[in-house]
């Protein structure tokens, strides 16, 4: 198969008639959670909202202005109609600065009375400008990211995906160049562990995270800007990636737009399952901040390599198909182009058994033929790591020898020392090195081969496709939150009523406002 | 092992005392760089060193690999070695004799604590399901063994220690970075003392960068570290539930 | 292609035509050569003869008898017909041991006249009784290994080679335990930098070689038997190698199927290339050498990996596949069945450069096709190893998945610090565990792919086979001297009278008398 | 460099110490081994010491895999390092200089020497094909360069030096197991001095385990290691030899 990038791969033979089912069946799926998204709107897609209409900073204590304000209108009921709604009243009062609008916000009734309809109209435009002012900004702002990234080009594909994760932004910046220097495409600053479920988003630079860094807006601005200056120096543009999850999920997207961005992890169903996030909060949350990737051009990455962390990937490869499929179907409803779909999968299946590359490339050209106009992300072993880092490196090497074989768009790569701690500065430097080596070695190679018909490959691509098509039936006949009860994805199951943030699901007013989705949402 | 046994690091001939090193240098490739990487080695005591690398890794940064002899010698039979007294059962022999001995289910409460969401290690260890063709917890007769999941504060775990009267209960510590697990394991340990429980339970604590000494240390009654088999905790918890009786587990 | 051994590996299409052309021309050079060896003997050829007949140990000094012996023979001229017959003289005159053989020797005049031709007869009797007797013998001890070997059976292929060389034999010995429990099949002993060149075998037990162990019969002995024990402990055959090769080719055959070694490294042209040896001396050698393993059923191993240590890989390749060719044919006149045959190949091809697993492929396939039943010893990078171990590992790495992929019999395990220093027992651990994990991982693949009609890999095998059969026109037209006098192997060019060793060669008298090569060339 | 610069292994954050280590210990994986591995570590001055791995390798050797921070630290502007003067000039700037100032061929003699056999690295330097597309010796019009192979006596080369009036001698030396290279490097050195004639020429070593350090320390007036491209040995000597002329090559 020819990819649109100009590389080839080997061509996978797939019934379309089950290919076309599986689709369909993800798209019902989609349509069914849509539904209740649209319903429905939450603390976070209101403070993102507010963030988009300029109130990026904190109040003294570090607690983001946005927070002080829904959460005095969340207190009161005031939330269905939209935060944008009452900032535009709050102007329309004469409240401009944050601490001013706080304090008229927790004065306000439980029912406040209707306003005249002149007034209503008159507020409603005014927020409207302000947020077709502040879009416009944003869209100035993506343009000047995209414009360097034409004036420099990008690498050839796979892209070489880096970890940087010192806890310590001013340590990330100086890794995060060495990572470049020696090679890398693209920068992901992963973020402290206790982050994703944390109500709100710290504010300013940081220096001390666990596992990872605060994922801030300054901290965004610090690594663009960083990255900004040693893709000009290296004369090849470099991305920059964070997670757009956990219970701030659309808040990081605005955040990440703004600082342009090039990649946000962001998953339907990552937080519910992993971070025990409950589902209806974090599918209205993943849908806004989509929205928000689709206007900025943020490629997002799914997190279905995360499932077989959990479950078993020889037995639960189709699961990740099936999410696949479901992704897919809510990204485009989101208005995200297949080429900002960036799904993602991974190279796990126990290294103790045999055959295992039959399986994995049998897997990853699944992917690649099934989403061929998709960034697919394509993750390093990370389960079944040990500490032993001669074996490591010599695994995640297969893991590379599959990437290139198999035509992954943008390559996570494996570290030595993943059983260990985060990624030291050389574990990258050998992980990139090697890596190069494999990229060049195997250049030509997925263009050789064909795979036998009705061969170990074939059947194994067929049967993984087949077992997503039932559970996706499954899905589609018993709905997404059913099926997540069950334990279908990952081993782990939820309630559609349990898990972390709940509470901060709003069901919208009949009157509810949001100037920003209407932009979003207009074609 | 009684007799005094001196080993050293064996690379080619016995007792040549061959180790292998790597690290990064803030420094630009080159004949300082070169010579700063062998003072490095000359400061940890090696002999004899070979730079087998020295490459860019960076502007500014370099990658060395070498290879020294060190004179560290260890005389391996003095080491105390805390170990976890091992206790060999079957599932089914080992579910009979608590039956017998203890003569009542023993309430086992795990859980992957504080900010670490990683449950996959407690699940192997609780779940019925089990880990490595090992029964996990859930499966003994003998065990009441409720799994609390990831990301559980010590605060609660504590209580649920007191409100389920639990024998055991069993702390999974994943994340390592800046030493959060010790924060995060001595915080149980407080909370049950500030409940005047902690002597009432059997606290265990384990991960895949816990050790039996570790454990120890934090304050723990014992320690599992990477590829601990369910059924080695099984028979540890047992034996220690009778060791507290006054009986003991042959 | 299904391999005798019951594996897969992709189908090459080749010219049969020109494979055919290749081997017939390689019969035309082996043909000359053995024309030229059977005019002549050598030192080393007369002490070898003398060695089968039971003169296995030294005199003070560390002096092999054979040495005293023959140079005494030699001294006075009289070597051309055959040490055995001087033997023989010997012993009709009452001298059984050495030193009184040895003084008669020294006594007997330049031209001694002519024997009666029944006393002639009784002499070459007698010699024969005893060289039957003694070949008896080492029929016995062969046997007694096949036995061995049969009873325990071998592990499946490739056969995982791996490198001893600590210079002291009974460090050798724990260390080649050692690999063995890791799970080595084959451990190979390298000996001491300097021994190709001494024109004796060192006696005994030794501790002190440099980069390497001293190869001597003891020692031989003593690694044998550690292995048996081994094989025993571990219920799997541990075979062991040496080399046959330097100016004491023929003797450490001898002594390697007396103490029932299963391989040896053993090329008609290594010596002249690489350690200048006199190539008439070493063709001689290597035939009379050849005839013994044929006779103990050890595998030899050729030495064309060692070419592109010199030359480039990538221009030389085809010089690999011509020596294979003759040394095919100067096999197969030794009396080298094809499943004793382990022609040596390599994956040395610049890894800075790109699409080196095609050629790789193409070459080791290439190889496996061509010689369907030789065992084929495949060799790991080593020339551009470099100091980095991890990437170094790595480079190994994609070796394991090409000799997997190529099906090959033998492989030699690289060693991450190749560019370092004689492996340590850390080295080969890390290299097996990798190893293991290739074979597990890629096991049926090789059975799935099929390489692209007229692409890369088929192309790539055409040319390095056409530019083989060129190469070896001219060899089969000018001879191998003239064409090794150009350099065409090995980028070394050696002169037919230069190098070390041709003052041990001599011209067999008419009445050249070598009652082993009379039981070695029986059908 | 002047202003004192102290420098420390680097993994995670500045200063961090950070080191990786690997060894194997003659003693069977266990808590005993794991113990006598943290000590060895702790004789070589590491703190905050992490086995990443423990395997067993064989019976009765064990594989460890460590991280560890040290407190060693350098002063790298204070590091006296001796560096091999580099002069850059192209191939045909440098004969035309050695043309003028030189005035006559300088004769060189390349080998590499005693048991080892190891002719590629000495063909690099010498060779008129070069290396890395740079050129060997033998193509400068200013050099008489004679290479003579490998497996060159060291009393043959000294011969020779006298013989044909070398400037310079080129050794090579690769093997260099229980030091093998160094007794080899030092015996032409004494064969030069006993043949009166080691003034007269300037004594070169080469080979992937050689620095400039080492040359010195053996008697030769220049070391060269892995990796050396023959247009940098050209200039020095082209250097050197104008250096004794009481010249200097800019
Ligand atoms: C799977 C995984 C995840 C999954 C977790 C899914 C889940 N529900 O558990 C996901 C993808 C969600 C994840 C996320 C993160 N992870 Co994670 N993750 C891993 C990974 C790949 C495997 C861990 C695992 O499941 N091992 C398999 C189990 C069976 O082994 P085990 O945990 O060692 O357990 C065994 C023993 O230790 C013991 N044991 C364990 N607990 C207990 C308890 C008791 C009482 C007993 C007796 C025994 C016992 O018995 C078990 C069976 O033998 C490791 C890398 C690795 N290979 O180790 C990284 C790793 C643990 N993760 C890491 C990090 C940093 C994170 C993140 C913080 C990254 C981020 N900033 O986003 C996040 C957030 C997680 C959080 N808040 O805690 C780091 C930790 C670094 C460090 N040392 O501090 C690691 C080492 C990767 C790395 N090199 O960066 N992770
Ligand atoms: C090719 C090779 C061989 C070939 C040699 C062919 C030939 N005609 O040269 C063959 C196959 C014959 C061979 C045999 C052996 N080899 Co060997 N071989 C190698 C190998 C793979 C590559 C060396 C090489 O050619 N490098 C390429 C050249 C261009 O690099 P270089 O030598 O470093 O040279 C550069 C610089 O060092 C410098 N330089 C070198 N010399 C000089 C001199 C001067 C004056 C200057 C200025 C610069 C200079 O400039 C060059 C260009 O940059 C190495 C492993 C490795 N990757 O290093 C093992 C290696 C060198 N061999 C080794 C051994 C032990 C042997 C044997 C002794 C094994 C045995 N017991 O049989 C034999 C016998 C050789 C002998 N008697 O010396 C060991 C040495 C271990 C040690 N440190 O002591 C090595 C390291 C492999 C190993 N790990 O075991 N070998
Ligand atoms: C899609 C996705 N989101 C989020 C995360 C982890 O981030 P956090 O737990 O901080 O939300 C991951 C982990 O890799 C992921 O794959
Ligand atoms: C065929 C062959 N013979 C011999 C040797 C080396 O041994 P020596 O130099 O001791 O003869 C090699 C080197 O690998 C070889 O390939």
């Amino acid at each position: 198969m020819l990819l649109p990038d100009g590389r080839t791969v080997p061509d996978l033979r797939l019934d379309p008639g089950v290919v076309g089912r599986c689709r369909e069946l993800a798209g019902r799926v989609a349509d069914q959670v849509l539904a209740s998204v649209q319903r429905r709107t939450t603390v976070s897609i209101e403070r993102a909202v507010l963030r988009l209409l300029g109130f990026h900073a904190a109040g003294p204590g570090g607690i983001p202005h946005v927070n002080l304000m829904v959460d005095q209108l969340h207190a009161r009921g005031l939330l269905g109609r939209g935060a944008a709604w009452w900032l535009g009243y709050a102007l329309r009062h004469g409240a401009h600065d944050p601490d001013r609008i706080v304090g008229l916000f927790a004065g306000l009734p439980r029912e406040p009375p209707p306003l005249p309809a002149a007034e209503e109209a008159a507020l409603r435009d005014e927020v409207r400008r302000e947020a077709r002012a502040a879009a416009g900004e944003l869209r100035r702002r993506v343009a000047e990211r995209d414009a360097l990234k034409a004036e420099l080009g990008t690498a050839p594909r796979p892209h070489k995906y880096l970890i940087v994760a010192t806890g310590n932004v001013w340590d990330d910046v100086e890794q995060a160049r060495a990572a470049a220097q020696a090679g890398a495409d693209v920068i992901a600053v992963i973020r402290s562990t206790a982050q994703s479920l944390l109500d709100y988003v710290p504010d300013g630079a940081t220096t001390e995270g666990y596992g990872g860094t605060w994922a801030t807006q300054e901290n965004f601005r610090i690594l663009r800007e960083a990255l900004d200056q040693e893709s000009r120096r290296l004369g090849r543009y470099l991305h920059l990636t964070n997670y757009s999850s956990g219970l701030c999920m659309s808040e990081i997207a605005f955040a990440a737009a703004w600082e342009r961005l090039d990649m946000l992890l962001n998953d339907a169903m990552y937080g519910i399952l992993f971070r025990d996030i409950n589902m209806r909060r974090t599918l209205c949350d993943q849908h806004f901040s989509r929205r928000i990737c689709a206007f900025a051009g943020i490629v997002i990455n799914t997190g279905e390599d995360n499932y077989i962390t959990t479950a078993d990937a020889d037995e639960a490869a189709h699961t990740v198909i099936a999410s696949h499929f479901v992704n897919e179907g809510l990204a485009r409803r989101a208005g995200l182009p297949d080429r900002l779909v960036g799904l993602g999968h991974s190279f796990e299946i126990d290294p103790a058994r045999e055959d295992t590359i039959v399986r994995e490339v049998a897997q990853a050209l699944l992917v690649r033929t099934l989403f061929p106009e998709a960034p697919i992300k394509y993750m390093p072993p990370t389960k079944h790591k040990q500490g032993d880092i001669f074996f490591s490196h010599a695994y995640d090497v297969m893991a590379d020898v599959v990437a290139r074989l198999t035509g992954q768009s943008i390559q996570l790569l494996g570290m030595m020392t993943e059983a260990m701690h985060n990624p030291l500065l050389m574990d990258r430097y050998v992980a990139l090195k090697s890596a190069d080596y494999v990229y060049r070695a195997w250049k030509g190679m997925a263009g050789e081969i064909l795979f036998r018909e009705g061969g170990a490959v074939e059947r194994r691509a067929g049967a993984v496709l087949g077992a997503a098509r039932e559970l996706l039936e499954e899905v589609a006949r018993d709905g997404l939150p059913a099926a997540i009860g069950r334990g279908r994805f990952g081993d782990v199951a939820r309630s559609e009523t349990g898990g972390k943030g709940l509470s901060g699901v709003v069901e919208r007013a009949p009157d509810y406002f949001n100037p920003f989705l209407e932009i979003l949402e207009a074609p | 092992m009684t007799d005094p046994v001196l080993v050293r690091p064996y690379g080619d001939r016995r007792d040549d005392g061959v180790v292998q090193l790597s690290f990064v240098l803030p420094l630009p490739a080159g004949e300082r760089a070169r010579a700063a990487a062998a003072e490095v080695a000359r400061q940890l005591g090696l002999s004899g060193v070979q730079l087998a690398a020295m490459e860019p890794a960076a502007e500014g940064y370099t990658f060395f690999v070498l290879y020294g002899r060190t004179a560290a010698a260890v005389d391996a039979a003095a080491l105390e070695v805390p170990e976890v007294a091992a206790h060999r059962h079957g599932f089914d022999e080992l579910n009979e004799i608590a039956r017998r001995e203890v003569g009542r289910r023993i309430v086992v409460l795990g859980a992957c604590t504080g900010s670490d969401a990683h449950a996959v290690g407690i699940d192997a260890i609780m779940n019925m399901k089990g880990y490595a063709g090992d029964y996990g917890l859930e499966r003994y007769p003998v065990f009441e063994a409720v799994n609390l999941g990831a990301q559980v504060e010590n605060a609660a775990l504590a209580r649920a220690c007191v409100e389920r009267r639990a024998d055991a209960v069993l702390v999974s510590q994943v994340v390592t970075q800046r030493d959060v697990h010790r924060e995060n394991a001595r915080q149980l340990i407080d909370e049950l003392e500030r409940l005047g429980a902690r002597g009432r339970v059997i606290a265990v604590l384990g991960g895949p960068r816990i050790d039996h000494r570790l454990a120890l240390e934090l304050g723990y009654d014992a320690g599992f570290g990477a590829g601990t088999r369910p059924s080695e905790v099984a028979g540890w918890i047992v034996g220690e539930v009778l060791r507290r009786m006054g009986k003991s587990l042959h």
